[in-house]
């Protein structure tokens, strides 16, 4: 256990909570606690919080406020579109398009509901994690009743082209969701210029709390509900409002969409300046995702001949916190379904690193992976058995 | 999520290397997977006198390699034959379920080392008395 | 606006949080923010978190660390325990039974059910709001895939033969589910004792925080996932976990385990004092739910000739929180389905009122009700048009 | 969630209690809805020298029994009968949506207090220009 120091970049995991927004929260557990639905005075200052955080919520996207329900986080909000829309619309159509790079919170409720009959194409991305235009309006049919295409992945960081696609969507009147989970706060949204009829966020990736998330709901989408019950989010979404979460949510993106322009300025050049260097420092290393079409604080980088776990081993042990891709899947043995889709052999997608960074990074962080992760990636190289010397031969490409 | 043992044999592996003119080598698990083991044996009058291995993998594939090798050294052959995944698992305290394959693999080397030194002697190669239907194993790549 | 101070007799609409657990919550924003699938250092103070935190649920409900699932909430719980067993179990029946006075986290998930086919009981109760395991045995048939009943209903408070009731259905090899959430910290509860297989509880019904819940699902039984993703909750809830609210939750249900009979011993007896005061100061009152089988901080009484939201408004102005039934309706017109299904005449039941206690009251609060209450029923009642004196005939009754 | 008007109406009633003899009585709503509204009109020489309410009902109701009984108040029938719902919401500062209706009761009562006297003036009832759709009402019990 070396290191003392934590170099913290993995923030496309998770944020710490900005002092800020954990201040706007705290009376809202001992003291504002009252339950929003009920008739006295302390439960009426529980709704004006609401209230004011969907204000705020709506705003960052270009939304109305009654468009906007409070949920627990990413995954129900993207388990409540797309089940939502595929119920409430089955008799219409069985047919849903999504893409092959999708957060398993979209693919793995896709794949529950095609064992509920519903019928499920997957589009195909490039080589930098782009989906086609026309990709999707050739997949669309009759049977088609909604179109989820990510706003920025989670793994690579490739930002797709969401305006076009849900121009498409809406020419043929299918409902277009898309997750926007990473995109909050690193790009400026606009619901209405950008044809979105449904978009799911999570607070914890704009530094606000876990546990709390919201869906754009367009008005006159016809959806079921998730979570049945009392008579919250206008009857849409039950449960005892998260207030203290709801109000930290609220604070939360109202800094992160303050100045999108300004901060990405300052995360890129970081951002750019490490990548590069890992890039020049390190042979047979090879960038995932777009060049710029990017999440402005995203790397991701293969490293032949190595697997990354053990690569993240070596980087906590100096402190560096990084991930080789989404956050739930690095227990996993399975190699990343998304680079894997870019057309990257399974061996190679074995060895990749990402690293995300946000608003505490430095340039003296950029400095310090940048003299660590070389000879991390060399000490593992020397001991596996793919690598022929720096210069020689290997055995799988 | 790994013991204190596993992160020593991680951090600091016990037997990296190739050994020339090996008396029996295995190698074993393939990079689709995400795991290669190479295990190196120089064997002299039955007895394991070097192992070292070359690993592509997980912490706990490197940490299983060098714990393998470790176990091996200055065993017959019968012994070592005998040294069990569980055996390796153990001796690292411990391996998180979905790592439990690395162990296994671990031991599929040690004994794929020893049947091509059988081999070569033109003995005939020993059967897996209980080939690793890896039950204990949450999830296995190939198998 | 009259009274500065305030009077919280709304214990079971929600609590505050306790500052033992708001204190324990803290550092999981700021400091310990670590996402618990990462594999850095950071990260695993996140899983022991959440390990330590599943651990106090079990421990307070006899179960097992890994039969406890965390939710965001009742609902979230009720919801997963009723649609994820129905669809699991889809192949070998479609009826269900529940009973009339279930909360609408489950009367809601079961009326949607009906729409997808399924066949669902609700089976009735007394005057006392007691439901009958003949009853329960009788309603069973072959197709009965799920029998969800409540531990202590939220308006009335009634307690109900939970142990008996689950005897029956595991007689039957049914699973057996119960909406725990007015229950865990009021009635000593034991799963294994009381043939339970699935639970829901409420973190902010027993001074935790909102938004964060549980579901105790009995190893074995099988179910389908209601919120699809990530490999969190050993891959049966996705969701980034909400940590800070997870180590509330778990902090609150040990507080709220450790002395149970005590706690109750000290609410009981606030209780019955200002229970019996109202009954015997103001005619015309008559209380709903069980004389012993109920929770010991809930009071539920209907004054005749009046209606609950005027006495509400009232008591509000006077500083006393309270409800006419559970907060989630207290906004809406219709009558109580509770108080309706224990034979409660419509128009009686629109005059009733919930006095639910908790820690923070006192002898002081009891006195004071019994002294605001009295004038408000009589104000209501001298320009009430059913009133016809303290003793006269009246057209109601 | 009520405006200080409607808090002021319901925690200062105008106008409660019953007219002896009264000109008009009006008694709308029902108890299994929850609202009832008795009004008591006095009226001389076609003006509304008096209003009184009885009300068993929720705080809107109420508020609307008291700034209806208000509004009706020395104006002529022909006057009174055209304070519309809206006027009385207007006039409380608005009601929530769901309690819309207790405003339209309001109104009703007013109006057959009105057609009471008429008849029995020997007078035709005036008839309802436009009976409640109660469109603006989310919901309303009976209706
Ligand atoms: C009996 C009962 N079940 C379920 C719920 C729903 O819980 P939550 O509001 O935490 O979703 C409540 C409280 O609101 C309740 O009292
Ligand atoms: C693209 C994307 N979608 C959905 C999610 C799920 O969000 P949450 O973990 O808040 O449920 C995540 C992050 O985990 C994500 O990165």
């Amino acid at each position: 256990m070396g290191a003392t120091r934590i170099i913290y970049l993995d923030h496309s995991a998770t944020t710490y909570v900005k002092p800020e927004v954990a201040n706007a929260m705290a009376p809202y557990h001992t003291e504002h606690f009252g339950n929003p639905s009920s008739i006295y005075r302390i439960a009426r200052d529980s709704k004006k919080a609401i209230d004011a955080a969907r204000a705020q919520v709506a705003a960052a996207l270009g939304a109305e406020p009654d468009e906007i329900y409070f949920t627990s986080g990413g995954s129900e909000s993207d388990n409540w579109a797309i089940k939502g829309i595929a119920f409430a619309n089955r008799k219409k159509g069985n047919h849903i398009i999504t893409t092959a790079i999708e957060h398993h919170a979209v693919i793995h409720t896709c794949q529950y509901l095609e064992k509920q009959g519903f019928a499920v194409t997957y589009l195909p991305v490039d080589e930098f994690g782009l989906v086609s235009p026309a990709a999707l309006e050739a997949a669309i049919t009759e049977q088609t009743i909604l179109v989820s295409i990510m706003y920025a992945n989670n793994e690579i960081g490739t930002i797709e082209p969401i305006a076009e696609l849900g121009a498409i969507a809406r020419k043929h009147k299918i409902p277009f969701h898309t997750d926007a989970v990473q995109a909050v706060g690193n790009v400026a949204i606009d619901v209405k210029a950008q044809n979105i009829d449904l978009l799911s966020l999570s607070a914890h990736k704009f530094y606000g709390p876990k546990g709390v998330g919201a869906l754009y709901i367009r008005k006159g989408t016809k959806i079921d509900t998730l979570i049945h019950g009392g008579g919250q989010e206008r009857r849409r979404r039950a449960g005892t409002e998260n207030i203290a979460g709801i109000v930290g949510l609220g604070k939360a993106i109202a800094l992160a969409t303050a100045d999108i322009e300004g901060h990405n300025a300052r995360i890129r050049a970081l951002r750019d300046r490490l990548m590069q260097g890992i890039l020049a420092k390190i042979p047979h290393a090879r960038l995932n995702g777009h060049p710029e079409k990017r999440l402005p604080g995203n790397i991701n980088i293969s490293f032949e001949f190595i697997e990354g776990e053990s690569i993240l081993l070596w980087l906590d042990d100096e402190g560096i916190c990084a991930s080789t891709g989404s956050a739930c899947t690095s227990g996993s043995l399975e190699p990343s379904h998304v680079l894997l889709a870019t057309g990257l052999p399974v061996e190679i997608s074995h060895g990749s690193l990402r690293l995300t960074l946000g608003d505490v990074n430095t340039d003296a962080d950029v400095d310090f992976v940048l003299e660590v992760l070389p000879k991390v990636v060399t000490r593992l190289r020397e001991m596996s058995p793919l690598y022929k010397g720096k210069d020689g031969g290997c055995n799988v490409q | 999520m790994y013991s204190d043992k596993v992160m020593d044999h991680f951090k600091n592996p016990r037997n990296v290397g190739e050994i020339e003119n090996a008396s029996g080598v295995g190698e074993v698990g393939n990079p689709v997977c995400g795991d290669i083991m190479n295990i190196y044996l120089k064997i002299e009058n039955n007895v394991i006198t070097d192992a070292k291995f070359k690993t592509f993998g997980c912490g706990a594939a490197i940490a299983s390699s060098s714990m393998a090798t470790e176990l091996v050294r200055g065993k017959t052959l019968e012994e070592a034959w005998d040294v069990s995944n569980k055996a390796v698992a153990e001796a690292l305290e411990g391996l998180p379920p979905v790592k439990m394959h690395c162990s296994v693999l671990a031991e599929e080397g040690i004994h794929k080392a020893i049947n091509d030194y059988r081999k070569k002697q033109g003995l005939e190669p020993w059967v897996e008395k209980n080939p690793h239907s890896h039950d204990d194993t949450e999830m296995s790549c190939g198998t």
